[in-house]
C-alpha cells in the first residue's frame, strides 16, 4: 500500500503509455491508431511533469512577497512540457488529415486492405 | 464569515454529488440531461462562491468563474439534449408525455 | 489527499483501457477526452498550472473538435 | 495471437523501463540548472512567472525551433488537404437559435479571456500558447455554432507571419545591442506589474497572435476543405 | 478537515459520472456524462486551488469554466450531422 501511495503518479503515467503502445501494436484501424498515440503523448508528458515534482513545494510564480525560492518546483520540465503539448496537436492534425487522404483514395481505413502498405 | 463559506459549499457539494447519483440513476437520457444541468449549475456555483466567501480576497475572480459557467452549461446541454432528439434516442417507457412529438405533430398539420 | 489522488489514476487509467477496446470511434474520443480531462487534474496536483492550462485549452475543446471532424469526413464503425 | 505478443513485448518493455526508472527518487529537487533559474530569475529578466522567463528568456532558441515545427505541420496539413478533390456537397443540419445566438454573444468574451491571458504570461499561468489555443477555441466556436460565417484566411495568414516576422526582429535586435540572440535589451521595470520582463510580453503577444492564427487555419481547413 | 470531506464527497460524483461513461447505451448517454463530469472538475479545481493556498491558480478554473463546452457542442453537432 505505502508503495502504490509513494509511486502512484508513476504508475499512472507508465500505465497511460503502455495502453498507449497496445492500441498501437495490435489494432487496424487508423484513426484507433491515433488516438492510441494521443493517449501515449499524455502519458509521456505526465512522466516528465512527475520527474520535475518536488515534495510539499509550490509553483514557480513569485506572486505573493513571503514565497521561499528554495521550496519550488523544477521549472524547466515544465517549459518543454508546455511547447510539447501544443507541438503534439499540429502532430495530430497532420496525422487526422493524412488518414483522410487514406481514406478517400483507398475507400478503407483498415491498414490490412492497403495493398502498397505491404512490403 | 468562514463559516458561512463552509456551510455554503457544503450545500454544493451536496448538490453536485446528488446531479452525479442522478446522472448515474435516472432511466434515459432525457432524464439524465435534468440532473446534469440543473443540479450540478448549482452545485457549482454554490461551491465556486462559497470557497470565494471563505477567502475574501478570492471573491471577485469566483464570481466571475460562476457566471462564466452559468452562461456555457445551459448551452451544451441543450446541444446535447436536440441532438439526442434528432437522432432518436428512445424515450424511457414508462413517460407519460411526449412535448416535442406533439409538437412535430402539431406542425406537420399546419 | 492521496486517496483522491490514487482514485483519480485509476479512473484515469480505467477511461484508456476503454478507449482501447470500444468499437464505436466516437465512445473512443468520448473516452480520450476524459483522460485528458483528468491528467488535467494530476498536473494542477503536481503543481504546474501553467502545463495543465495547456492541456486543459487543448485537450478540452480543440482534440476532441479535430477527431470528430475527421470522424464525419471518413467511417464511425472500427 | 497478435495480442498475446504484443502483452509478452509489453511485459519485456516494461520490466527493463521500470528497473531503469526506479533508481529515480520521487519528489526531490534534482536538477542545478532549475535552482539557479528561480534564485536569479527574477534579477536576470524580470518576470514574477520563472517558467515564462525559461521559455522566452533562457530557451528562447527552443521556443523558436517549437513555432518552426508549429507552422511546417500547418503547412504540411494544407498541402494534404488540398489535393482532395471536393465530392458532392453534403447536406448539414443548420443549428438551433439558442446555440447560435449562444456563440454570437460568448464570442467576444472568449477572445477577450485568450488575451487576458496571453497578456498577463509574465505574471500569472499562462501565455502564447495557451492563450492562442483559447482564441482558436473560440473560432471553433463559431465555425459549429454559425456555420455560414467563414474566417478571412489572407488576414489570417498576415497576423501569422507578423507574429514570426516580430519574434525574429527582437531576437536580431537583442543580438546588435547585446551580443547575442534574444538579449534583454529593453528595461526590466518593477517586478510584478504590467510593464515588466523586458522584450517578454512583446514576444508572448507575437506568439499568441501566431499560434492562434495557426491552429484557426488548421480548423478552417479541416472543415472546409474536404 | 472539511476541505477533505468536501473532496471526498466530490470523488465519489466523480466516480458516479464515470460509471455512467462506462455503462450508457448510447453514445448520448456518454457524452452527458462527459458533460457533466467536466462542470463538476471546475468545481473541484477552485478546491483544489483553495487547499494550495494560491490565487493564481484560478486561472486555470476559468479555462475550465469557459472552454469545456465547446468540446460538447463538438459532438452534440457531430450527432446531429452537422460538422
Amino acid at each position: 500500500m505505502n508503495f502504490l501511495f509513494n509511486n502512484i503518479y508513476y504508475i499512472g503515467s507508465f500505465g497511460l503509455i503502455f495502453i498507449g503502445l497496445f492500441i498501437l501494436m495490435t489494432k487496424h484501424n487508423l484513426i484507433k491508431m491515433i488516438i492510441g498515440l494521443n493517449i501515449m503523448d499524455t502519458g509521456i508528458n505526465l512522466l516528465f511533469i512527475t520527474i520535475g515534482y518536488v515534495r510539499k513545494a509550490t509553483a514557480p510564480i513569485f506572486s505573493k512577497p513571503d514565497l521561499n525560492p528554495q521550496n519550488m518546483v523544477d521549472p524547466v520540465v515544465q517549459a518543454l512540457i508546455l511547447t510539447a503539448i501544443v507541438i503534439g496537436l499540429a502532430v495530430l492534425a497532420m496525422a487526422l488529415s493524412l488518414s483522410i487522404r487514406i481514406y478517400q483514395f483507398y475507400g478503407t481505413l483498415d491498414i490490412r486492405k492497403i495493398k502498397e502498405q505491404k512490403w | 464569515m468562514y463559516f458561512i463559506g463552509i456551510i455554503i459549499t457544503g450545500i454544493g457539494v451536496i448538490f453536485l454529488f446528488l446531479g452525479s447519483l442522478g446522472i448515474w440513476r435516472l432511466p434515459d437520457v432525457y432524464n439524465r440531461l435534468q440532473a446534469g444541468t440543473k443540479c450540478t449549475t448549482l452545485g457549482s456555483f454554490f461551491t465556486i462562491v462559497g470557497v470565494g466567501i471563505m477567502e475574501p480576497e478570492w471573491f471577485w475572480k469566483t464570481l466571475i468563474i460562476s457566471i462564466f459557467i452559468l452562461l456555457t452549461n445551459p448551452i451544451s446541454n441543450h446541444a446535447l439534449g436536440r441532438a439526442s432528439r434528432k437522432i432518436g434516442v428512445k424515450l424511457y417507457d414508462g413517460s407519460v408525455v411526449d412535448k416535442s412529438k406533439e409538437f412535430d405533430e402539431y406542425r406537420e398539420n399546419l | 489527499m492521496i486517496f483522491v489522488i490514487t482514485f483519480l489514476v485509476f479512473v484515469m487509467l480505467a477511461s484508456a483501457i476503454f478507449a482501447c477496446i470500444s468499437i464505436d470511434l466516437l465512445n473512443a474520443v468520448i473516452a480520450s477526452g476524459l483522460v485528458s480531462l483528468i491528467t488535467a487534474i494530476l498536473f494542477y496536483t503536481l503543481q504546474a498550472p501553467d502545463v495543465a492550462m495547456a492541456e486543459a485549452s487543448i485537450g478540452a475543446a480543440l482534440v476532441t473538435a479535430i477527431f470528430v471532424i475527421t470522424i464525419r469526413r471518413t467511417e464511425r464503425k472500427e | 495471437m497478435r495480442k498475446i505478443i504484443a502483452i509478452i513485448l509489453l511485459f519485456i518493455l516494461s520490466f527493463a523501463v521500470l528497473s531503469s526508472i526506479s533508481k529515480i527518487p520521487f519528489g526531490i529537487s534534482k536538477t542545478k540548472v532549475g535552482k539557479y533559474y528561480i534564485n536569479n530569475g527574477i534579477e536576470q529578466t524580470g518576470a514574477v512567472n520563472i517558467v515564462t522567463s525559461v521559455v522566452l528568456n533562457y530557451r528562447g532558441m527552443d521556443t523558436l525551433g517549437e513555432v518552426t515545427v508549429l507552422f511546417i505541420g500547418a503547412i504540411g496539413l494544407m498541402a494534404i488537404l488540398s489535393t482532395i478533390t471536393r465530392k458532392t456537397e453534403k447536406k448539414l443540419t443548420p443549428s438551433s437559435s439558442i446555440l447560435s445566438t449562444g456563440c454570437k454573444f460568448l464570442f467576444p468574451f472568449i477572445l477577450l479571456f485568450g488575451s487576458y491571458i496571453f497578456l498577463n504570461g509574465h505574471l500569472s499561468p499562462g501565455g502564447g500558447f495557451q492563450g492562442g489555443a483559447i482564441i482558436a477555441s473560440a473560432f471553433l466556436l463559431k465555425y459549429l455554432g454559425c456555420y455560414e460565417k467563414r474566417i478571412n484566411e489572407k488576414k489570417f495568414k498576415v497576423a501569422e507571419s507578423l507574429g514570426g516576422l516580430v519574434f525574429i526582429l527582437i531576437g536580431i535586435s537583442g543580438l546588435i545591442a547585446g551580443g547575442y540572440f534574444l538579449f534583454n535589451f529593453l528595461p526590466k521595470g518593477t517586478a510584478g506589474t504590467l510593464l515588466s520582463g523586458g522584450i517578454i510580453p512583446i514576444i508572448y503577444i507575437a506568439i499568441g497572435f501566431k499560434v492562434g492564427a495557426e491552429i484557426s487555419g488548421i480548423i478552417d481547413n479541416l472543415m472546409e476543405e474536404s | 478537515m472539511v476541505k477533505l470531506i468536501f473532496l471526498t464527497v466530490i470523488s465519489g460524483g466523480i466516480f458516479l459520472c464515470f460509471l455512467r461513461m462506462l455503462k450508457g447505451p448510447t453514445p448520448s448517454d456518454r457524452a452527458v456524462a462527459l458533460d457533466t463530469l467536466s462542470t463538476v472538475t471546475t468545481a473541484l479545481l477552485v478546491l483544489l486551488g483553495y487547499i494550495f493556498g494560491r490565487k493564481v491558480y484560478l486561472d486555470v478554473s476559468l479555462v475550465y469554466a469557459v472552454l469545456t463546452f465547446v468540446g460538447s457542442v463538438a459532438i452534440a453537432r457531430f450527432l446531429e450531422k452537422g460538422v
